[in-house]
């Protein structure tokens, strides 16, 4: 290869950018037309941009995961989060004289983003104020959350009628899914906050040694609170899209299992779950690799039973190419040490004892 | 009973404390669980706790090793229900209860040893590589049939209906194989090179690979060991359940970390003790029965109920604890 | 009977229920479809006005949890334990306890296989291969004239779950002529959401699909959103078959939107009380109660609706 | 990048050899090579006349080669007797037996003269301890070669003396030692040989003897070192203002109340043996830890330091004795480490402009001549002793009022420490107070206007640093305990 390809190559984001294309590819070989993005009634209409679309909610989720994650933390509750929000602001919806007036609908999701910043607090709080180890702290608010969001719903399927409700996860906006607009606007706050202002270095350090970053003079019960409730921001317009996406409400199983996907797509992004350093672009990918991965099985039709072998498969496939060590040891390359990069020795011992 | 012989022995160290609160913490549970709800404070109670749980007692304590490493293995729930799967089909197909006994172990083993090593030799997280073994297992159970198997295999029933008394309260032999394998773990860890090497990878793998310590052997054991003792608590769900099915042990890893973690184990690795898992075991099974002694609740105050009782818990336990210090 | 040691008579269930109050133990799957809400809410209600204690507890789709509930229900001696099982298999064990502590069991919603026929009094429920056969039935008659092959996509639910493999089954046996091509199915997870998203990619990589068949409401919900996004009309363009007969459901058949629901009804409460009584008075009761279930077509879900709750 | 270029080196039985270089020169990573941490690219080791390739640690170890790496490597989870002997616990069929294991564990150190609870976590104790510890480890294994890098970075004199013993014996059994130190009265008193190393490249082999300090000096940076013991006699400290005033400040089980006063433009040295409780004092003052008694008054008015931000509030900075844990951030890149404590100050919502950061950074990476100067490098790849004057510029950007330095030369080498040294004595011109802790008594007293003497975690003395003072005089105090 070219020596000004090279920089391309090492890339922290090569790997997981290479692993996207080549579903994508494999999609092509499966479905005509795939690659097709045609405007259908003045929005973008095509497999590609369902991938986004419907990849969305997950996006968002992992953005609030990275920087939890980057914290050496983590958060099962999200799920739970999303289900409460979209329930509360489906709840308030039904309950509006017009389930249309854009007033009406703003104030129902208002107060399920004000709940889900208060319920993202209240995990901060547990770890970061009261020192509960995070994945136990998360563990009670995705039990009882769930129970919350039902208790919100009365068990039921709140279904509305509500068309602006309904542009936040199903609408369109200048041709484009509103809900990729919602992405691309959190992620250029997220963006804003962690790499134009300082907050990002901020959370890496504490991620990456949290008793000196105290000696340092920050203020890590802060920071860590800030990104909590931010992951709780995140999974409440989540919970938001979801349930507009299909104009209704379900306690139960909105967001089930998000929270692995959210983890599987912060670590394929290249974070690792030990803190430190995180990058939203790779979380971004990371994402949109498990939504094309679904996509991907609905449309060449691996039959329900053997889909999860498929998905294994798929995942193994991707960390070990992902992993320099595999490809070290599979090409014949030089080995990778855990220290880091190999200090290239060159020499002669004589070591007579 | 295990409680008590640690508050027998000598002064008690501080390394001791937080796991001494707990477990004084689930007998107030049980002591105000039994002043509201009658019937409750019987010692049939608690050894149903023990018959109830015993498959994730047994699943539990292979994830103890894995965290202590530092690691975390969320693929036991799916070998779990693989193990039912396999154990329920070649029962089916006649083969001897025991030589299924040995292949379903084997399977499981081997399938953490297969995971263990991936982690060590290509450097991928746990995270993921135990997450594709979920997905691997899971699917696998699919494939093997949709739908749920009876086991109707005597020698299976034995193990599932014998009732070990004495007095007039009872245990299972799943409860038995359990606590053998807890005791055999508790030994492990306490006593022999390879339970300190797991401490030690785990409080620091890079300071462990320099101080000459078998790094790779231990990481790779103990992702075994989870496998192994994930497909023997399948075996004993297939003695509870006696029947085998792809959806047997949904998120049971979360149990199973949960309890550890419950237990006192840092999930950072390199602290906790077995006997903190197993209070967590019972922490959890203790909850569950209080919410059935109840009774009135509906399904999702059933499940705040269960987060609160937890958050209460898991409050009064980390308040304590940091006073004592 | 363990524990019976001290306590002196048995339980209370055989010595009549005039009397005595009588405390059913139910053992509910979990709350996770607005069905079984409703089915916990109709136990709920009945049992209150049949006068009968409840004692209730929620599995959340956990067979183990179930378990762990009748176990202590036998510990806590209640007179009667009903429960739905999870699934059919895997429940000797737990039924010979309740057996040897003289309580009785009556199932609902589902059977349990046991060769053992003795360890239940009785089994109050639908039959989802049944509620496949009649989904299958009328597609069949819709085109029966017709030549052409008609492509069908299939919405499952739960990988594994038993009405999802039963309501497959019932279909794939009524539904055998080869013009009926199921071109392609995939697990919904019984929930809008996913059957919108899993009908999206059906529509992407299928061009021509005639029918839809989900195996329950909400799944068709979501798949008509999808349809109706692919600039299609749902009930016309695509014909859409499905189970259960909510009332949201309801609602999109009334409004030409789905074609076909066949009911699959949660309001056991009152029959399940019935039976208790009667089982508990030492009454002979049939092995088998099915619950009176319908299917619906656009202009019976018209009269229907006004009375629809659930 | 090349750290090691066609190094040639040998190492002979029974002789002490010492390993020489500037920070970063290699020393570290030819250790790392030699015991099987670090591939190898080119090149061959031979152990007795045999070549060898170690795999791992573990494969060196079993070949007979016992190793203290740099930075403490040991499991601070672990019991110290554990942490003595994991891998080769005593048994007894394949069971544990740890009364055993701690016996000898206390026996071993009490050997090295360290009388601590064996069966406590490593992490109850100092650096210094820790230090000791892992000292204690490699020359209980029973190997022919006995690789030491740095093991004397933060001992004070006395332990030196009781690790050099134990090299004298073990010398005499036919063990090879390698041993790094940039201390260099130690390489004198110890070593026979040495070799020389300079930006990865070998320079020389000398035997101690033939070879003046001097000349040393000259072979590892490359160039004459004529300004080294410029730093002679401290100028007496113009009467500053009253900074800090302690008043019975203490903290149970770690210091016993005490009262000390530092002045602006004052560098006040702490002196003690190991775990005396320097350290304590040191976090007390920077609001690491919570006084449980007395008040602290920071000009004049009392306050209650609640956490470290609060004394950077007031300027304070404190640059730690445990980099690894307490200091570096090893994920985070030089430059981001070294504005860190700005950064953290100034609050996440205003940034520190990039060229400003820039700027700043290539200033201090001149300054104390940080290696190699790549500001975009992961700090974690640098070595040592860089790694220490990154931390060292992380505070002194701050410009603080106070410095509180604990051990802040610890593994520095003779070149940076007179740098260092330097810039200490000028700041406190410019009117900074420094509060100057190091094992190194000639350094407390070339810096201090005055110092202080701890003993058993109580301060026993306070000294002005006048012409009179040496550090016999020092060493004195500190073992009488301030009686006379
Ligand atoms: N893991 C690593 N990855 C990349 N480069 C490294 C790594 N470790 C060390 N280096 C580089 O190798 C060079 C030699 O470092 P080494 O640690 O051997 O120095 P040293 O002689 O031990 O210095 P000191 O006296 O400061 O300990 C340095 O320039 C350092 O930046
Ligand atoms: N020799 C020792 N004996 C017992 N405990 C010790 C010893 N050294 C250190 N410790 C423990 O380490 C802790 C830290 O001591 P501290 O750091 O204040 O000492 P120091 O004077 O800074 O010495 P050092 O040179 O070790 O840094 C003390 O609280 C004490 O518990
Ligand atoms: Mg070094
Ligand atoms: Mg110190």
């Amino acid at each position: 290869m070219t020596e000004n390809l090279r920089p391309f190559l090492r890339h922290r984001l090569f790997w997981p950018l290479a692993i996207l294309v080549a579903l994508l590819l494999l999609n092509l070989v499966f479905t005509d037309h795939f690659f097709n993005v045609e405007i259908k009634d003045g929005h973008l209409y095509g497999s590609l941009i369902d991938i986004v679309r419907f990849g969305a909610p997950l996006i968002l989720v992992a953005l609030g995961m990275t920087l939890v994650i980057a914290t050496s933390g983590i958060d099962l509750s999200v799920g739970s989060v999303v289900a409460i929000s979209g329930a509360l602001a489906c709840l308030q919806i039904s309950d509006l004289r017009d389930q249309n007036s854009v007033g009406g609908v703003m104030g129902a999701v208002g107060i399920a983003l004000a709940l889900s910043l208060v319920l993202g607090a209240w995990n901060g709080l547990l770890v970061a104020g009261v020192g509960i180890q995070p994945i136990i702290a998360t563990l009670i608010l995705m039990v009882a959350g769930r129970g919350l969001a039902q208790l919100i719903t009365d068990g039921q399927i709140i279904t509305i009628n509500s068309s602006p409700y309904k542009l936040i996860g199903g609408g369109y906006w200048l041709t484009l899914p509103f809900g990729i607009i919602i992405v691309l606007a959190v992620l250029a706050l997220t963006a804003f906050l962690t790499r134009r202002l300082a907050l990002g270095m901020l959370i890496e350090s504490v991620g990456g040694n949290a008793k000196a970053s105290r000696l340092a003079g920050i203020r890590a019960r802060g920071v860590i609170l800030t990104v909590y409730t931010f992951c709780g921001l995140c999974a409440g317009i989540a919970g938001l899209m979801i349930s507009s996406n299909v104009s209704s409400a379900d306690g139960n199983n909105a967001g089930l299992w998000i929270e692995l996907d959210a983890i599987l797509a912060v670590v394929m992004g290249g974070t690792s779950l030990s803190g430190g350093r995180f990058s939203l672009g790779g979380t971004v990918i990371g994402a949109l690799i498990i939504q094309t991965l679904t996509t991907t099985i609905y449309s060449i039709g691996v039959p329900p039973e053997t889909t999860l072998l498929f998905k294994a498969l798929v995942v193994t496939i991707v960390c070990l190419i992902q992993s320099p060590a595999f490809r070290a040891k599979v090409f014949h390359r030089r080995r990778r040490r855990p220290a880091g990069a190999p200090p290239v020795a060159e020499e002669k011992v004589r070591v007579t004892a | 009973m295990t409680i008590a012989t640690v508050l027998g022995s000598s002064p008690v160290p501080r390394k001791y404390v937080p796991v001494l609160v707990t477990a004084a913490l689930f007998a107030a549970m049980f002591v105000v669980g039994g002043i509201r709800y009658e019937g409750l404070a019987t010692g049939q109670v608690i050894l149903n706790v023990f018959i109830d749980n015993a498959f994730l007692l047994v699943v539990a304590v292979g994830m103890t090793f894995v965290i202590l490493t530092g690691g975390i293995d969320l693929s036991v729930g799916s070998v779990v229900a693989l193990s039912t799967m396999v154990a329920a089909t070649l029962l089916k197909q006649g083969w001897s209860p025991w030589a299924v006994m040995v292949l379903v172990v084997l399977i499981g083993s081997v399938l953490g040893l297969g995971m263990g090593a991936i982690i060590h030799y290509f450097e991928i997280q746990p995270f993921i590589v135990t997450l594709a073994g979920m997905f691997l297992a899971r699917g696998l159970c699919y494939t093997i049939g949709t739908a749920s198997i009876p086991i109707d295999d005597p020698t299976f029933t034995a193990f599932a209906q014998t009732q070990i008394n004495f007095g007039d309260m009872w245990i299972s032999p799943s409860v038995v194989i359990a606590v053998v394998v807890v005791a055999v773990a508790a030994y492990a860890l306490h006593y022999t090179r390879l339970g300190r090497n797991v401490y030690a990878t785990g409080g620091n793998e890079q300071s462990a690979l320099l101080m000459g310590l078998p790094v790779a052997r231990t990481k790779i054991a103990v992702y075994t060991i989870s496998g192994f003792c994930s497909a023997l608590g399948g075996l004993l769900l297939s003695f509870y359940m006696l029947s085998g099915y792809g959806l047997h042990a949904v998120g049971m890893e979360l149990d199973a970390i949960a309890a550890v973690v419950i237990g006192g184990t840092l999930l950072t690795g390199g602290t906790g003790y077995l006997l903190g898992t197993v209070l967590g075991v019972l922490v959890l099974g203790l909850i569950q029965t209080i919410i059935s002694f109840d009774g009135t609740l509906s399904s999702w105050w059933t499940r705040i109920v269960i987060g609160l009782l937890l958050f209460v818990f898991i409050l009064m336990q980390r308040l304590i604890t940091a006073r004592r210090r | 009977g363990c524990g019976s040691g001290s306590g002196g008579t048995d339980s209370a269930g055989t010595s009549g229920s005039g009397d005595k109050k009588i405390v059913m133990g139910f053992a509910q799957v979990g709350a996770e479809s607005g069905w079984r809400t409703a089915n916990t809410k109709s136990i709920q209600e009945s049992a209150k006005e049949a006068g009968i204690e409840l004692k209730f507890s929620d599995a959340q789709q956990k067979q183990e949890n179930q378990i762990k509930a009748i176990r202590s229900y036998i510990q806590q001696k209640v007179s009667v334990i009903a429960f739905s099982p999870v699934v059919e298999s895997g429940w000797d064990t737990i039924l010979k306890e309740a057996k040897n502590a003289k309580i009785p069991v009556i199932l609902t919603d589902r059977a349990v296989d046991s060769p053992d026929k003795s360890l239940y009094k009785t089994f109050l429920g639908s039959d989802f291969v049944e509620e496949g056969k009649k989904a299958g039935q009328w597609l069949v008659d819709q085109y029966k004239d017709s030549k052409d092959p008609v492509n069908i996509v299939q919405l499952e639910g739960t990988t594994g779950s038993a009405p999802a493999n039963d309501r497959k089954a019932g279909f794939e046996q009524v539904v055998t002529d080869p013009k009926f091509k199921v071109i392609a199915s995939q697990t919904g997870d019984f929930t809008r959401a996913k059957g919108k998203e899993v009908m999206e990619a059906f529509l992407k990589a299928n061009p021509k699909i005639d029918v839809l068949y989900a195996h329950n409401d909400d799944m068709a919900l979501g798949a008509i959103e999808a349809i109706e996004g692919a600039g299609k009309v749902p009930g016309k363009d695509i014909k859409i078959i499905s189970v259960d007969a909510v009332h949201d459901g309801m609602q999109a058949l009334a409004d030409g939107k789905i074609n076909y629901i066949v009911e699959c009804s949660p309001l056991l409460g009152p029959q399940l009380m019935d039976l208790t009584k009667k089982v508990l008075a030492g009454e002979e009761v049939p092995a088998r109660v099915v619950t009176e279930e319908t299917a619906f077509t656009q202009e019976q879900a018209k009269q229907a609706l006004p009375e629809r709750k659930y | 990048m090349k750290a090691l270029d066609g190094v040639d080196f040998r190492l002979l039985p029974g002789e002490v050899h010492a390993l020489m270089g500037e920070n970063g020169a290699g020393k570290s990573t030819l250790i790392k090579v030699l015991t099987g941490v670090y591939d190898i690219d080119a090149g061959e080791i031979e152990l007795e006349g045999r070549q060898v390739a170690f795999s791992s640690p573990l494969a060196a170890q079993q070949a007979g080669i016992s190793t203290v790496y740099q930075e403490v490597n040991l499991c601070p989870n672990l019991s110290v007797a554990e942490n003595i002997f994991i891998g080769r616990e005593p048994r007894r069929l394949g069971r544990i037996r740890w009364k055993e294991m701690r016996r000898r564990a206390a026996e071993l150190l009490g050997r090295l003269d360290l009388d601590i609870d064996v069966a406590a976590p490593l992490s109850a104790y100092s650096l210094a301890v820790q230090q000791m510890v892992a000292i204690a480890r490699a020359v209980d294994i029973d190997a022919r070669v006995l690789i030491l890098d740095e093991p004397t970075s933060s001992l004070d004199a006395s332990e030196v003396a009781q690790l050099f013993r134990v090299m004298r014996r073990l010398k005499e059994q036919g063990i090879a030692i390698l041993f790094v130190s940039h201390f260099l009265d130690q390489i004198y008193e110890i070593a026979d040989r040495m070799t020389i190393l300079r930006n990865g490249r070998l320079v020389g082999e000398h035997l101690t003897s033939e070879l003046s300090q001097v000349d040393l000096v000259g072979k590892m940076i490359g160039r004459e070192l004529a300004d080294l013991e410029r730093l002679e006699g401290r100028p007496p400290a113009r009467e500053g203002a009253r900074l800090v005033e302690a008043d019975g400040l203490g903290r149970t089980g770690a210091i016993e109340p005490f009262t000390l006063t530092i002045h602006q433009g004052e560098v006040v040295g702490l002196a003690g043996l190991l775990g005396s409780g320097r350290t304590e004092i040191a976090r007390l003052l920077f609001g690491a830890d919570h006084a449980g008694t007395g008040t602290l008054r920071i000009d004049g008015e009392p306050v209650n330091l609640r956490s470290p931000r609060a004394a950077i509030h007031r300027k304070f900075a404190f640059c730690s004795e445990n980099r690894r844990e307490e200091g570096l951030v090893p994920d985070l890149t030089v430059r981001e480490n070294i504005v860190l404590a700005l950064q953290a100050a100034r609050g996440w919502t205003r940034p520190i402009p990039r060229r400003r950061q820039d700027e700043l950074v290539g200033k201090y990476i001149t300054a104390l001549n940080i290696r190699p100067a790549a500001p975009e490098l992961p700090v974690r790849n640098l070595s040592g002793g860089n790694q220490q004057k990154v931390l060292l510029a992380r505070w002194l950007i701050l410009e603080p009022r106070l410095l509180i330095l604990d051990e802040p030369t610890r593994g520095i080498d003779v070149g940076a420490k007179a740098e260092i040294q330097r810039l200490v004595a000028e700041l406190s011109d410019g009117g900074m107070a420094v509060l100057f802790i190091s094992a190194e008594l000639e350094e407390v007293l070339r810096l201090s206007h005055k110092v202080a003497v701890l003993r058993d975690r109580r301060l026993v003395a306070e000294v002005e640093n006048d012409e009179r003072l040496t550090t016999d005089a020092l060493t004195e105090t500190i073992a009488s305990g301030g009686a006379s």
